[in-house]
């Protein structure tokens, strides 16, 4: 069921101690900034985060890496000038790290939604990143077996929502947000406006309801 | 105390009426073509219930009137239909990730047979010469969350469309948890089937016309 | 290269003796009936059409079938009232048919168009057809492996192209539209209008400009 | 006749301006982050390039300045850029749909070493204590059609980058097709690779710092 909840606290209730967390945005375009502060105040730890990166500098992610709740990132961008939280966590041993090309990423939280249970795909044959994994030539092609990423929650931003859920984004922002609304069993969203249910032209939705159960809006 | 809820057999709109005091408020729902279709005819406004078409589109509203009619609005069973307020429209993969992923609530299909622990089969008579249509049969049987049939419980001939195995080309495995009927409501699944209410026969009755409940002993009212 | 063309005649040209051809389109909605036509006046032959359906009554694809054009449906549906044409070359052994799920005939071409060189779905599990396919249990749940279906050529509908070959739909006339544009080697499309290129709004497009070939605007 | 097409070396912008030349009018192109970036700057309005980036969008214009610079307007390097009429918004999958599915012409992309054969190593440089960061340049090594690297020829030691076998871990295997560096463009694939032209240098002398060339000869002026 839909809900519209009026704290980002409330909305983050549903992040539990070992859930699976995938967090939009790729750098700032798109990170739900106010929902990852929210559960870096709820306490939940021993988190598995599916993120494009591991944090950057000392805010959001970064912070709740730094605190050490998360047990595992699954991204394909770690290392950054700025991500020194994860830098020192990596080395020390006290973080996982499932290092994913963004392409398979992507395409790994699509099957999720779209309950496929794995593909082929050329991307990294023949690369320490196909390592341990099964491969198979398919019309000439090296390939590698990838398999869906699924989630407990979806920490998400979008621009617009309607009454019934639905979602629009902006420009860039939009990145992980519709592909990980329909990869989590728990979807929250924080938007920047609610519109009444109609406003949206259904020609333009982007996320239907349907993947979406918690919209905050954030000021 | 008897499961029996009605003096007599359920006709197609009243069954329908039963199928939709079923669903669940707020609930994401596809019906199919056929007897499904009118389940529509009685949702109410307070069950916020959201129709899904596999040509594309959440929010499908009811059948187009004449001036209503638009050749790129219909349905899956390409029959014109009109948009609620809050629909939106999708490509075909999109459309059937929602399906293949799980995300309906609810699925209700037509069958020729369902099998006690829930196999369906509804798409081809499996006769030499037919040609067969699948369509997104095997896609809504697999992926929605509950899948409800609506059929009649006999053939023509008086064999029960709810078999030990079925007989006829299966549409998905295991698939079906309800069984709605003009003389029962059946819930399916790996243990096998239950009888959750009988219409205008007694337990012992319907025994007697459904092989496969044989053995079987009625639901303990209210367990559902 | 995008190119618009003058008319339906000469955009069909690509398609060639043999071509494997994406016809978009469920029942009459987003179908292209010029393009089908101008198909049939061209006289290619011994073609494999990848379509929901297999042809309606005595029009566009069921004409095409009755000519004896087409070797091979590709289709979910190929059984309606009004389908004589194919229901009488299927009966007399003169057209093959690969029926497939319709979900599984999507994600096949949207697996084409992604690069994606196969995918395991529960869809179609322990039915007849899944014989002869390779199938493994994945997360407990039966699985088959399905294979992309790439084309030749897409002929396909859409309302509005813009400059670039950005692609707007109309309701659900989208359907396949989108996924054969991005599965076929060569993308025909008919529409009603050509806008100027920045009239259409870069967060609507349903189809970008990068998987159109050729536009022909038809009355 | 020699294929040496300037007396003296590359610099950083005539290469990219020589890399802009090539690519066909129409084309559909990728830049990587860096050196790549540098292409956009001499590619022409009559060459009608479309730019593609791997967070969500085709029509890329160039770096917003001042008063342009929006949150939710970035590239793949996270730098504020522009929009260009007929731009298009697409989420991750949709976007790496577009790379993995060989629809790019060309992609642009920085390499610490490419094979004679078009192996492609430039996301990690193998040392223990790295981090590795490998972000979508597998997937446009993979799934452009054709992947150019920009690349000084040689590294700080004076170590050729154009090697028999790259040291590095790989990121694609025989997906490169020419190499555009200070001193030379090579042209590679499974056959080998072949000299297109030389900047400041012959052929002999070039064969003198690229072991791989030592029993190659130079490509036929005009061939490409």
């Amino acid at each position: 069921m839909l809900e519209f909840i009026d704290t980002v606290g409330e909305a983050v209730a549903a992040v539990k101690d070992g859930s699976t967390v995938m967090i939009g945005g790729f750098g700032n375009a798109g990170q739900p900034f106010e929902l990852i502060d929210a559960l870096l105040d709820s306490g939940a730890t021993d988190l598995t985060v599916v993120n494009n990166n591991a944090g950057q500098g000392d805010q959001g992610l970064a912070l709740l890496i730094k605190e050490g709740r998360v047990r595992k990132m699954i991204c394909s961008f770690p290392r950054q000038s700025d991500s020194w939280h994860f830098d020192a966590k990596f080395k020390a041993g006290e973080i996982e790290l499932e290092l994913v090309p963004q392409g398979n990423l992507a395409e790994r939280i699509r099957a999720a939604g779209a309950g496929i249970g794995g593909f082929f795909t050329p991307t990294g044959y023949g690369t320490m990143l196909a390592e341990g994994k099964e491969t198979r030539i398919i019309d000439g092609r090296g390939q590698v077996f990838e398999t869906p990423i699924h989630a407990d929650v979806a920490l998400i931003k979008a621009l617009k929502a309607d009454g019934k859920g639905n979602l629009v984004y902006r420009k860039t922002a939009r990145n992980f947000g519709p592909i990980m609304a329909a990869a989590a069993k728990h979807t929250i969203v924080q938007v920047s406006e609610i519109v009444p249910t109609g406003a949206l032209d259904p020609e333009n939705v982007v996320t239907p309801g349907i993947y979406v159960n918690s919209i905050v809006k954030v000021a | 105390m008897s499961i029996q809820t009605s003096a007599t057999p359920l006709g197609r709109n009243d069954l329908a009426a039963l199928v939709a005091r079923d669903i669940a408020p707020g609930s994401f729902v596809n019906l199919g073509i056929g007897q499904p279709t009118l389940v529509s005819n009685y949702l109410t406004e307070e069950q916020n219930i959201t129709l899904h078409t596999e040509n594309g589109m959440l929010g499908m509203g009811p059948e187009a009137k004449d001036g209503e009619i638009d050749g790129d609005l219909i349905n899956a069973g390409k029959i014109p239909v009109t948009e609620l307020p809050g629909a939106s429209y999708f490509h075909h993969a999109d459309s059937f990730a929602i399906m293949r992923g799980g995300h309906l609530d609810i699925c209700v299909l037509g069958a020729f047979q369902v099998s006690a622990t829930g196999d369906l089969a509804n798409w081809h008579t499996g006769a030499p010469d037919a040609i067969p249509a699948v369509g997104g049969a095997m896609d809504l049987a697999t992926g929605a969350k509950d899948v409800f049939v609506m059929m009649t419980l006999l053939t023509r001939d008086g064999a029960s469309k709810l078999v030990e195995q079925c007989s006829y080309p299966l549409t998905g495995v295991g698939c079906v948890t309800r069984v709605y009927t003009d003389k029962a409501v059946f819930l399916t699944g790996p243990d096998g089937v239950t009888v959750r209410e009988t219409f205008g026969c007694t337990f012992e009755e319907l025994q007697a016309l459904v092989p496969v409940l044989k053995w079987k002993r009625e639901l303990a009212a209210g367990a559902l």
